[in-house]
């Protein structure tokens, strides 16, 4: 019998970690997307507001 | 219809800016030189117009048609590179030879034999490459780059390392081209000989293209030669 | 027609440049032929088994060495144009990646078939297997085996060429998809031995050739994929 | 390819529970009702995962082509994605074919390993994706990447029938086809089914991640476009 436990030991075990790894990996993910998304918003902002100057300057 | 036209070409190296956007058009017979100091990104903006190099934004176009995946339009452009693309083992003949029927040139012996005269590598012309010294052999990597009249002719630093006559023939070669209506375009470091050939001189500072009258050659071609100074860093200097 | 004709030029002059390359530089040729002999002398010294057995053996050991003396040209054919950039110069000529694709695995085919010309005589030397006798059966398996080879070899070597690091990524790439042609190229070899050319032999002798078929078949419509940088 | 509208989010427990509770009726069937095998009793029953894994590990590769020539056919980086996916998956399940080929072998002939027709070939197959995966990493461009392991896919994949008969010809081994009653052919399907309904959803997951990971790095580089336009 202790054949048929470690044969679905392994198999259940590595299948486990596996989904364990994708679901880490992918709040990783979310998070950062996130930050980029923030940190994109606010440099197209300044560059925005920057041309305007440059344009009521001239 | 102009020959070779770059719309905001922008190049980036895994998160190195190298060319912002850079806008060139060089019109039939026109010559246009390239300087900048080293690693500036002349060399990739030459192999972006060449085709060779793929652009991260913007887009090459020879003769009206964009460069991308264009076999064909390889046969209106000749690239003469830093890297000689000749093969060492070969002879100067052979390697004539081999460039004239990969483009498929009718009479190929006829056209390799003049070119080799033209180029005065005739009495080299049955030893192997390799054993050529550096002006030869970028007389031969002009005769090959050349060798099926292409409508654009790209040049990577010509001059450099040339003896007095092996310029002068440069110069005649960039004279004939122009009068060949082919649209030219040369990096160089020596700001005079810029100002002689080319009608427009544009500088590569900090990724993007300026315009700079020919004949200028008072204080930019002096810091050009500050050592160690990188044009980003020469901004805080000044 | 003289599309046709103008392409068949373009590949003959690749063809030959590559031969003239290598003929002048003799830079891939010896160093594959000595690999080969080394591997193959190497494990005929310590096979000391009887007769029968350690030719089935060495007959699997044969095609091993010629794998790996194999794999110095092919990488080589690829990496010697990187020299003076003319890997470059070949992709702004107008030539169509499968002719490119086609001239190098005529040059590959060619390397392997003189490895398989140094190797198969001292193998029968060291291990007098009487595969001479029926030379027309050996050298029909050795060029199938030669040409499986090339085909799979000249994709995966421009695959390697193209990728910055140095390693060779060759061998690594080429032996888990060659492995069924050295499968079958050994155990065509044992049956040859055994003398019986009969079905077994035939039904190898069809998979190296379907084997190469479809390698260079992928080969000519993929190649124009692994010139684009 | 935008995945994103899949609201993955909302998308996770919901898979997850389903997913757990079939693999767990699966366990259930193949533990409990399925008979013991009369020659090899219980050691048998690891064959029904051994050959639902075996498959999709070669599936994986037939995917991963498929993907590889959409890539190279539409010019659409979406494409590497599915095809990377497909290929880590059936790594994943090449791995434990060998593993769980290579218990049953020690188990039934009592040696770690056979040159048995299906174990060789996902053997051969196990190496195609290393190769696959060395190649995924020796190269950092991205367009070039996907282009280049698209092709070793594609070689990859036609590979496989030839590794199937050459295996099967290699050493004059005939495969026996078990023959079995009803019940296990009955669990043998219900496993085979849910393992790849199990490992398609792995594939859509890790697919949608390296989607983000893509996004990622084209918004950096959109980033260094606007703090250059500034500078």
């Amino acid at each position: 019998m202790e054949f048929l436990t470690i044969a679905f030991g392994v198999v259940g075990g590595s299948l486990a970690l596996y989904v364990g790894w994708l679901g880490v990996h992918q709040r990783h993910l979310a998070r950062q997307l996130h930050e980029l998304e923030s940190q994109l918003d606010a440099t197209t902002e300044t560059n925005h507001s920057h041309s305007q100057q440059t344009r009521r300057a001239a | 219809m102009i020959p070779l036209e770059a719309r905001q070409l922008g190049v980036a190296y895994n998160q190195r800016l190298v060319l912002r956007s850079v806008d060139l058009q060089i019109g039939p017979g026109e010559a246009v030189a390239l300087i900048g100091t080293n690693g500036v990104g002349k060399t990739t903006l030459l192999h972006c117009l060449a085709g060779l190099q793929p652009c991260t934004a913007g887009e090459v176009r020879w003769f009206g048609e964009s460069s991308l995946g264009q076999a064909n339009a390889n046969r209106s452009v000749g690239l003469i590179a830093h890297q000689r693309f000749l093969y060492p083992e070969l002879t100067p003949r052979e390697n004539l030879l081999f460039a004239a029927r990969m483009y498929g040139l009718a009479s190929p012996q006829k056209k390799v034999a003049t070119s080799l005269r033209y180029a005065g590598l005739d009495e080299w012309q049955h030893q192997p490459t390799a054993t050529l010294s550096h002006g030869l052999r970028q007389r031969l990597a002009v005769s090959r780059g050349l060798l099926h009249a292409p409508r654009i002719a790209l040049f990577d630093e010509p001059f450099s390392g040339l003896d007095e006559n092996s310029r002068q023939w440069m110069s005649q070669i960039l004279h004939e081209l122009r009068s060949r209506e082919t649209a030219v375009c040369f990096t160089t470091h020596d700001q005079n000989r810029a100002d002689s050939l080319a009608d427009r001189v544009l500088e590569i500072v900090a990724g993007r293209l300026s315009e700079r009258e020919s004949g200028q050659s008072g204080p930019s071609s002096m810091h050009a030669f500050r050592p160690g100074l990188h044009p980003h860093n020469e901004r805080a200097a000044a | 027609m003289n599309a046709v004709y103008f392409h068949l030029g373009q590949w003959w002059f690749l063809v030959r440049k590559d031969l003239q390359r290598e003929y002048r530089s003799r830079a891939a040729w010896p160093s594959m032929a000595l690999l080969g002999l080394l591997m193959l002398m190497a494990i005929e010294m310590q096979l000391d088994l009887p007769a029968a057995l350690s030719r089935q053996v060495a007959g699997g050991m044969l095609w091993l060495a010629i794998f790996f003396g194999g794999a110095v040209p092919i990488e080589r054919s690829f990496s010697s144009e990187q020299a003076d950039g003319c890997w470059d110069a070949l992709r702004m000529y107008p030539v169509e990646g499968a002719t490119l694709y086609l001239a190098k695995f005529a040059f590959n085919f060619i390397s392997l078939a003189i490895l398989s010309c140094v190797l198969l005589p001292m193998y029968v030397v060291l291990t007098d297997a009487p595969l001479l006798k029926q030379w027309p059966a050996t050298s029909l398996l050795a060029m199938l085996t030669c040409a499986s080879l090339a085909a799979a070899g000249t994709l995966v070597g421009a695959i390697a060429n193209s990728l910055r690091s140095r390693g060779n990524l060759v061998v690594l790439l080429l032996l888990p998809l060659a492995l069924p042609v050295l499968l079958g190229a050994s155990d065509a070899t044992a049956s040859l031995l055994r003398g019986d050319t009969g079905d077994m032999f035939g039904r190898w002798l069809q998979l190296l050739a379907a084997f190469s078929l479809i390698n260079l078949t992928a080969g000519v419509l993929l190649f124009d994929f692994v010139l684009e940088r | 390819m935008e995945l994103q509208k899949l609201k993955c989010g909302r998308l996770e427990p919901l898979g997850g529970i389903l997913f757990a509770a079939l693999l767990a009726g699966v366990g259930f069937l193949i533990l409990r009702v399925a008979p013991a095998e009369k020659t090899m009793g219980e050691v048998q029953r690891i064959v029904y995962v051994h050959v639902a894994v075996a498959t999709f590990g070669m599936f994986g590769m037939l995917l991963a082509a498929a993907a590889g020539l959409a890539l190279l056919v539409r010019r659409d980086q979406g494409w590497d994605h599915w095809g990377r996916a497909a290929a880590e998956v059936g790594w994943l399940c090449s791995t434990l074919t060998l593993i769980t080929g290579s218990l049953w072998a020690h188990e039934a002939w009592n040696t770690w390993w056979t040159w048995e027709p299906r174990l060789t070939s996902s053997l051969i197959l196990w190496t195609i994706y290393a190769g696959y995966f060395l190649l995924r990493s020796s190269i950092d461009n991205d367009r070039q990447q996907a282009r280049v392991c698209a092709i070793l896919a594609i070689v990859g994949a036609l590979d496989i029938p030839i590794i199937t008969m050459a295996t099967r010809w290699f050493r004059g081994m005939h495969p026996v086809s078990p023959e079995m009653d009803p019940t296990m052919r009955g669990v043998l399907l219900a496993s085979m089914v849910s393992l790849t309904c199990f490992f398609a959803y792995l594939l859509v997951r890790r697919s949608v991640q390296l989607q983000m990971g893509h996004r990622i790095r084209a918004l950096r580089q959109r980033l260094l476009f606007e703090q250059g336009v500034r500078m």
